[in-house]
């Protein structure tokens, strides 16, 4: 199932952030090595195809729960490179005040961006709920959410995909299969060749497509958001992918077979589609000026922001701060 | 005046909520025509329809966060658990996505949840625990359990307009058995508030929840001591206020709950009292709980599981004379 | 697929233990509304085919994890009629002392019966324990259990099968497709026509049958235990039926639709058992007799027998005791 | 004698515990080839093989209750969370079918659960929880919190042939941060047993795991403070005895833990005192805690949110004062 591939100037800008994903992600492998990210960092590499043609086919007020390899879903949907490398830095100015860490944020109203949790499928259900409230709103909005082949397994995202079949919810579930979870092979996940196949449990549309051919990814993924739009219920899709690093930068993915890194360098996502969309000269040097700007611009803001004020650990639990925020015993002078 | 059953209070109260704002609904296992396994939201679906009397499949976790999902995009969705046992099988949906939310990314979670509550109706293991320690003791989720009829129903009014989570435990053994004059389109009760439910001068006595009648049976037997009962009506937050302010009167405390002991809220009051009143007590705080077990199924075991009456007495008068 | 069917001595065994099975049930019934029964009340009315077929499929050694309407199943593995009426009663002689109620108890050594607890679901991982666990002993004992509609779209049945799939467990699961779970159609809990497609989300076989047809279920249940035995990996089932009464005792089901219950009257597994099996009098007689002097004595031994010392509710938590046994300050005399 | 981490420690008290014993066996991620997250499980597969050191899907429900059914038919399952923070999504099955496992049925369940645990790692919210008192609270699993190299190789091994569910905390603060000589083939240490770590007069001072190591920190700068400092090592059962014969010494006490503050094991031991040694005291049992919230991710407020050495002597010097 295609669609036509969208307009250039659209390409272009899937081309940016394609590259823009990667030029951040490049950015805060060093930082990390300098010991400047709070968390662990994990990386897109490789896999950037999926968060930015699955994003650009979204519509406006469309909601999206990214995970934690999802930067380009993020970027594409409005958020700034500021938010992602503050965020990962954890200063005052991140979109989380420090509070949560890596690709945890978002911004309903702006962005329509869920932020996510470390413990894998939760966003499913959650999506689910968004989904059905925009229904009960009046609204036509899609929520699509992101899980790899491990999260796959979790009993969330059975529990969370099966009520938005039941409701027949716009739902968009996309299994990111790296064939790997952290470690462990999708052969430990599933007996499954086609985790798309795992859409059978629910009676619901299941497509796989080629996760590192953004253009595929756009159009499978546009199809499901709109028939999902069109009442036609959740739809889930695997893309195929690797993951290009270790599941975080402390990881050097020896346990990945000897080869296995080569083979799919040669299937790298922004390569390929540089060679389709063949930008010219001009357009090249826009993008890498924008580029160097955007990041440098965002490295440094992140590296410049102040850390968050600890007393800022006692806000934000209740909306009424009064409930956490007494004086212990000995804090008291007598 | 209607008088109104422990059940029908907080059936009239999520009624009125439903009236008056259309974002709040219902999701749940067996809510809608059959009305939910104890009747709550009998002729709620005629009224307000399947869509905010919303069936679910059999599966807490997911509808929980479904329920998140719709509070993110302004609904208030009050969620009921066939028996508030089963919220474990939702725990990491609660403990770890809702409680956290508006921390991390400052996103208030407004659900409700709500169900059967506690033990001492012969139900065994699975349809009798006392679940509120494990949320009083998660940051994120207020926890609320009423007494009375108007306390039910001015609590649960006051958990689904709250923006943060709440849970509302509704003790089983009082859903029939007491009635109480209720007024119509009544108030909120502010969360958070306990309520000196009896003033006395020799001890303060502090419970909630359904241990409060028994407290009451036992008050009824010892005309000789003087005591003050306090109902919590809220265990997070505690009203700290009210707990020190009798103590320093009483200088005496006992804590009495069907929950178990370890871990039990009672132990939060003696580390509260401590803090507060040290110098107040001429006794020490004393715990009047569960053991340590899982809630049997026999009778005659739950008997003696449960805090008695006497049990309560025998307490009561210890510390008096102590 | 359908294997020969058992003897006629196994078949006579079959008819008896549907038999005992109803007949316990209608006298828990009785003792139920005389308010004797402890906890609730989950007839097997019109089901008892699923759990008598399905248990004779098993051999010795095998492990069965009951849900609450399978007593039929602890009975043809093994447990007294005492057994079962004594824990519905909850009193000292029964297999939990009290402690727990209903269908919940079990014997591992003597009929490889698991007890199950309320949360539904849960005995799908644990099953698929038993089989990892037996077979690293180097045995080759098949685990079975049981699902409702309802239980069957929890996030512990698919993880719990998921994982038995990865490690191609002797695990065999039945979906007892009653149509209901509790007063909720089965149209809320799945798109799917036929559960047994929830198989292929786990690469697994999966079957439907007629539940109300014992030598049916009791086929398709053997050739899936067999299979399971010699390294298929684990089986799903769906066997359809309905529930001839309410949820519990207290229910009505008055939410069935008119006509359904007099329509699958028609299908009484019972009666149409004994039509196939045509039992000669002196057959009839026997099973008669023998229900009779067992169902007498079953209830009279669970009636007369006391209910548990109260202190007991202070024993058994750990293997030490002490751990939980003290006496609180207000018990102690000053 | 070699001189071990704390997680070598660990490491070495599981790894003779499957030499010993058969049916001892580890499941959980990523723990065969790789080693675990923390590669507390490294070399594991090489000498014991996929079957003994078994990697599940990612699915904790799902493999905590195949632990439970294996350990039904007598194996002696080791479970492994890749952070302790994901026992949450497998809450039912620990609380609800374990943990009663053996009151309902007789049917012990031989399995620990152990992972990485705690702050102090600017690891954010789902990467530091503080669990201990769900479980504590929660009858039917033991809760151990080892705090030196020594102590965490005798309580794995005392986990792993206790014949109940057992959870066992590692602090990842700790896992390479400290030292010390453990014999090999060294015995198990008693579950449910304090170790009094200094001995002294002026008050007792009650914490366990990572805090240990805070307040010898604070004791260090307080020379003038004779301290009793006491390592709980096990939250539950906790050891009454031990906390009291202190306290009756001292007269005085405080308990120091990153567990957020409500419903904390700060609150139990304060209401044991006062039932155990109330004549005895003479101060408020004091606590030193967390605040109610999350654990936040940047480190300038995970150190406002944890208890600091800073906070410890200010705590003691204030209390032995009183
Ligand atoms: C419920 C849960 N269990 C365990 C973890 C620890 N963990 C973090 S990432 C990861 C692997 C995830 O693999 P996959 O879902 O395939 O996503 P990928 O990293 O490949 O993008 C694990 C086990 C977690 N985050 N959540
Ligand atoms: C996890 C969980 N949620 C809710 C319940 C309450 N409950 C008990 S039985 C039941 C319906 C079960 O339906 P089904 O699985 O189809 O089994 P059936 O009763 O039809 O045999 C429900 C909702 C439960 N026992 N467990
Ligand atoms: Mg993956
Ligand atoms: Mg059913």
């Amino acid at each position: 199932m295609k669609g036509d591939a969208p307009p250039r100037a659209v390409q272009l800008e899937m081309y940016y952030y394609l590259r823009l994903t990667r030029a951040l992600d490049e950015r805060a492998q060093v930082l990390y090595k300098q010991g400047k990210v709070v968390g662990g960092l994990f990386s897109s590499l490789g896999q950037e195809a999926i968060s930015i043609g699955s994003a650009f086919a979204l519509e406006k007020g469309d909601y999206v729960g990214p995970m934690i390899r999802n930067s380009g879903t993020v970027l594409a949907r409005g958020h700034t490179a500021r938010d992602v490398m503050s965020n990962y830095l954890a200063k005052a100015t991140s979109p989380t005040g420090g509070k949560d860490n890596s690709q945890h944020f978002g911004d309903i109203e702006r962005t329509g961006v869920i932020s996510c949790i470390s413990m894998l499928g939760t966003l499913v259900p959650v999506m689910t709920g968004m989904a059905l409230g925009a229904r009960m709103k009046g609204e036509k909005r899609v929520a699509m959410t992101y899980v790899g082949d491990g999260a796959s397994s979790t009993g969330d995202f059975y529990e969370g995909l099966n009520f938005a079949a039941v409701q027949r919810l716009p739902v968009v579930v996309i299994i990111e299969n790296n064939g790997y979870a952290y470690s462990t092979p999708t052969s430990k996940q599933s007996l499954l060749r086609n985790l798309a196949d795992k859409s059978k449990a629910f009676g619901i549309p299941g497509y796989a497509g080629d996760g590192n051919d953004v253009l595929e990814v756009h159009s499978i993924t546009k199809r499901c958001v709109e028939d999902a739009r069109e009442g036609k219920g959740p739809q889930l899709i695997e893309f195929k992918t690797l993951r290009m690093r270790g599941h975080a930068t402390h990881d050097d993915a020896s346990y990945y077979p000897p080869g296995l890194l080569d083979e799919w360098m040669k299937k790298d996502p922004i390569a390929r589609f540089e060679k389709k969309l063949k930008p010219t000269k001009e357009e090249k040097a826009a993008v890498e000026e924008r580029l160097k700007t955007t990041v440098d611009d965002a490295v440094d803001f992140a590296e410049k922001s102040p850390p968050p004020p600890g007393e800022n650990a006692l806000q934000g639990v209740f909306e009424d701060d009064s409930i956490i925020q007494f004086t212990p015993w000995w804090k008291r002078d007598a | 005046m209607p008088e109104l059953t422990f059940l029908q209070a907080i059936s009239r109260g999520m009624w009125e909520e439903m009236e008056a704002d259309k974002s709040v609904f219902l999701m749940g296992e067996d809510i809608g025509r059959y009305g939910g396994a104890f009747k709550v939201t009998e002729g709620f679906l005629d009224r307000f329809g399947p869509e905010r009397v919303l069936e679910t499949p059999l599966a807490e976790e997911g509808f929980v966060g479904a329920a998140i999902g719709a509070a993110y995009v302004g609904m208030r969705p009050v969620v009921e658990f066939q028996f508030i046992d089963f919220i474990a099988c939702a725990f990491d949906m609660i403990a770890n996505f809702a409680c956290t939310s508006r921390y991390r990314w400052g996103q208030g979670v407004p659900v409700t949840f709500r169900g059967p509550w506690g033990g001492a109706t012969k139900a065994g293991p699975f349809h009798s625990r006392n679940i509120e320690m494990w949320f009083a003791h998660t940051p994120g989720i207020k926890v609320v359990a009423p007494s009375t009829p108007s306390d039910a129903k001015g609590l649960i009014k006051a958990c689904i307009r709250d923006n943060d989570p709440c849970l509302f435990l509704e003790h089983k053994a009082l859903y029939r058995r007491i009635k109480e004059e209720v007024p119509d389109n009544s108030p909120p009760i502010p969360i958070g508030k306990a309520k000196v439910v009896r003033e006395g001068g020799d001890l303060t006595m502090i419970s909630y929840g359904y241990m409060m009648h028994r407290c009451l049976e036992a008050l009824g037997q010892m005309k000789d001591v003087s005591v003050e009962l306090i109902d919590l009506r809220t265990i997070y937050p505690l009203d700290r206020a009210a707990i020190v302010e009798s103590v320093k009167k009483t200088s005496k405390v006992m804590v009495v709950h069907e929950d178990t002991r370890t871990g039990g809220v009672a132990g939060e009051i003696a580390a509260i009292v401590n803090e507060e009143a040290f110098e107040y007590l001429d006794g020490p705080v004393v715990r009047v709980t569960a053991p340590d077990a899982p809630v049997p199924s026999a009778p005659s075991m739950e008997e003696v599981f449960l805090p008695s009456v006497a049990d309560i007495v025998q307490a009561t008068r210890k510390l008096a004379n102590y």
